[in-house]
């Protein structure tokens, strides 16, 4: 969806108000979490859900609803529909949020998601009342299935997960992006801030990365560059940049130079 | 009875619910859900559904991914 | 040059306050002139030297003096050694600066640098007690004989002037990155905020540019954006990247997921 | 005697110089920097450069470019 | 699948004696075609079905077998599994021939394929005995699940049909590949032969294209360096490329040079 | 330079038979280099001049000759003007020929050609009658000069030697095309088959490669994939290759397709 | 009968079989295959399947394409 | 005399000429080329080139390269 002028991004009825959305996977210690979530300017983001135990207890939520941050659950790990919606059942009930990033992926080596099980599930956990935010590839038929299953936003992917690849198949994220009637938020791939700035360039509404930012030698520095690049990808696109022009155009006037003859 | 809870085996009271087994591995009150045998059981019903003997508990939470 | 930790860009003894160097080239008039060079959060903006006449006057000079911005004068339009030297030395007299962006271009339709020219002129120049910033293409080698002549950084392009075809050859600007002792600046070829991050992430000090600006649909937006962006891909660049991966890596942990069977 | 400022030819008096030229075509006082036949002539000697009949001044300013 | 040593292209159990696989869409006549398919030395090639009428006759059909052309009839212009179902029903009923090229597609403005109803229809066919040859997007999930419902072959787009992009992503190629267990065919988005030749470098077994020959300004000359390129590129793969340097490695001895001095 | 109709190359008067040019170097032994040579079909090949010793002896020349292809001299190795004229000198006593592949290299680690020394040094052997063939870098004002020198060809490099990086600028090899009245050979980091088509389809006329041949797992195969591509992308070029669209076009007729209701 | 052939119209008696509505559009014996209401008829069931008023017979054949 | 050969002092009668320095290191006929002091001396004039003591002569040959 191309938002034609500078609004707020809106999903599923709820105003988010950056956008950048991160995760939470990768981090060292809460510590390092809190200072990058704070730096990326981040209002949403994701939590897996795991068999609690004695040392994490909480952590992660309490640091969450401290900064004011929402919470976005996501079904990792979820290979069938089943899992999948279950996960999500049990997530609102924890977390007392209709909002769910459905994550159904086929095996453990790519992590693409896997297309029918991710369609089936996003139909079942739509007809329950969901906020549905799908994680998928860049295939713009599924994009729009989902879509007309009722999904809140389509999340493509920009290459699989962790990977750092960026944006492979720029053409298909703008294909995506010229049908949605939803917002197109770019998850997965990013490794560096261009690459979020490309991102938005190409008409997505938001990026969401995890990995590139928890992972990087200083977390709490590139969450800083993702939220710079996020906004200044944003306003390129709506600032109209130039034609691509294949001789050079001249940026100093080329009459009435001086003749030293 | 023996029940199984996130995957180990506890030993509870013929009678016990869901919430008892949150009890037994002193699960913290809020930011938890259930599953008993693949169900849901919302929190309102903890207290007045009871396990039934080798019945696999689920009590989960959120922690950092995605 | 890459500048290992984070800290003011140094050009021939001076200090310059931001890595976002801008041309006044191209812009309708004055005042859309002025917001872009305000949003830009600019320093040091390059003029041409050309015939004076009634109408322009000294717009553009009384303007970049009230901004407090630094002039950077051009020798854009010359074509050989002994034209740019002239022009230099005709800009030091008017403007009463020792800096010069050094342009020697061999054709209209390429504006590509003559490497021949421009290595005589920037001898010259520095012979002359000139701060010498040299446009040059991306060949490494002309960089650094630039650089051995005594210029005080080297400014090579990522794309013909005025075609917004970005950085086409990263290897070659990485390459001068690697061997550099002076600021690397990227002038020439930027069309949008991704390619201003993209060229800092490759280890470029700043980024000159003016058409992707000044000819966009919204100037002062797209100033902004290039603000943001080389801001982004400098922090990017210094926060440590995470490595690419040819297969996934989870960001959700992977041990201890639910079981329902 | 003639001379060609800026391309243009111009009628001054045989004694003219730089600042005479200038001031035919009204140069501003500053941001301009002068050349006569090829060669940069400093504002400090435009009072004193002499014009010579036909030479070719070339009166240069700033203008948005690059 | 990556055939390890040279070695005729089997699919479904059928010796196919070219691994370029042609369609005939697009060719200005018969003539032309026939120019174009000798050229092009193919052994399998597409037709489609159609309403018979009087004009058309069956003169594409009688031209294939009089070139002793495999005939290889697809479902184009299919928008469910039950068209799609129909439609090769029919083909075999036509040409007596248990191939088919499956191709189910979403819409008219991408012709990209429906991962759904792709699916659904793969496995009814093969259930019906078919030998199907799915045309399926690049997603390495969905070929996964195409080869397990028993396909004979799996076959990706580079990019939409008769775009002439090229491929837009040889990572998921690399990955379709590195995981297939039955014969890979590039199918969609080729223009021009060193992109053929790029599809058997990444791996694939073959490729098929149409609209790349048939819409070329010279058919015939085109089918020619494609088939010249499809085996350039396939020795290639199996020659072992050297490895990519990031610096230079000087091809003429370095020592004992003369000295001049 | 853009040769319109399919005819043979031709350098300085010369008729080239073979549009791939190949090098010697990297070969395990003279065996090797012989079953390779044989498989490119090239008829023009280069050689390095280097002291003689007891056990070299003169056994590539003497291959090269029973082979009947023709000795292109190279001045690998030197590093300044004068050092380059001298080495061509020698060789043209050794070889008795006045052919020459003038290689002026900056530094050993990126191999990249000297701008400056190139040109001095390809306008003193121009002048000494020598039949020029200057290796340079991807810069079109550069190749114009050496034209202008009178160079019978201009030798742009893909990338830099040895790498297997392929064509990094295609953008500039186009602009070297479009300007040249000489041929246009590419030479220097061609990694694989595809590449060398893609050279071809820029419009260069010919392409030099020795690395990615002699040090390939299997250097007659990939010299016989070389000669492939390089024929298959000279014809796509000359076939007019079809335009690339954003959008698909079908290959099958989408009207009168049958109605199943 | 009325039965509408590859979407036109056509008049055939009332007993007509597939191969009387092959026949009415001079349709070649080779490289073609009928659908009868959206059901494939195997060629050795031309001759002896009857035609319902009101069927929608279709007749295809291969052309260039794909 | 003392004269360097590729690189290798050689010892050579004092009226030594280049084709006595290449007779010194066995070379070939053809296929050489020969510089005394950053000078070629061209094939028809070895016989006659005298070497002086302490020249240096490069032979060179070709070899696979490039």
């Amino acid at each position: 969806m191309d938002v034609s002028q500078d609004e707020t991004l809106v999903v599923g009825g709820r105003k988010i108000g950056s956008r950048l959305i991160t995760g939470t996977g990768g981090a060292a210690n809460l510590e390092v979490l809190e200072r990058a979530l704070v730096a990326s300017g981040t209002t949403l983001t994701t939590v897996a859900m795991r068999r609690i135990d004695a040392q994490t207890g909480t952590g992660v939520l309490d640091l969450l609803r401290r900064l004011g941050i929402e919470i976005l659950p996501n079904t990792a790990g979820c290979r069938t529909a089943a899992e999948a919606v279950l996960t999500a059942r049990l997530a609102r009930e924890a977390l007392e949020t209709d909002l769910v990033k459905l994550e159904v992926v086929a095996d453990e080596r790519t992590l693409l998601p896997d297309p029918i099980e991710l369609l089936d599930a996003a139909e079942q956990l739509v007809d329950d009342g969901f906020t549905v935010l799908p994680y998928t590839n860049d295939d713009p038929v599924l994009a729009r299935k989902l879509e007309q299953a009722g999904c809140a936003a389509v999340m493509p992917l920009g290459s699989p997960i962790g990977t750092g690849l960026g944006i492979r198949n720029p053409h298909n994220i703008e294909m995506i992006v010229a049908q949605a009637g939803v917002p197109v938020v770019l998850d997965a791939g990013i490794g560096t801030a261009s690459e979020a700035a490309q991102a938005m360039e190409l008409g997505c509404d938001a990026v969401l990365l995890a990995t590139a930012v928890t992972r990087a030698a200083d977390p709490e520095r590139m969450a800083h560059a993702m939220r710079l690049a996020v906004e200044a990808g944003y306003a390129a696109r709506h600032a109209g940049r130039i034609p691509r022009r294949y001789w050079a155009q001249a940026s100093s006037p080329e009459i009435d130079g001086p003749r030293f003859d | 009875m023996k029940v199984e809870i996130n995957g180990t085996a506890h030993d509870l009271a013929d009678e016990a619910t869901v919430t008892d087994a949150l009890a037994a591995i002193e699960a913290p009150e809020k930011g938890i859900a259930v599953a008993v045998d693949g169900q849901v059981v919302r929190r309102a019903d903890w207290a007045s559904t009871r396990l039934a003997a080798g019945a696999a508990v689920e009590v989960l939470t959120a922690v950092q991914g995605g």
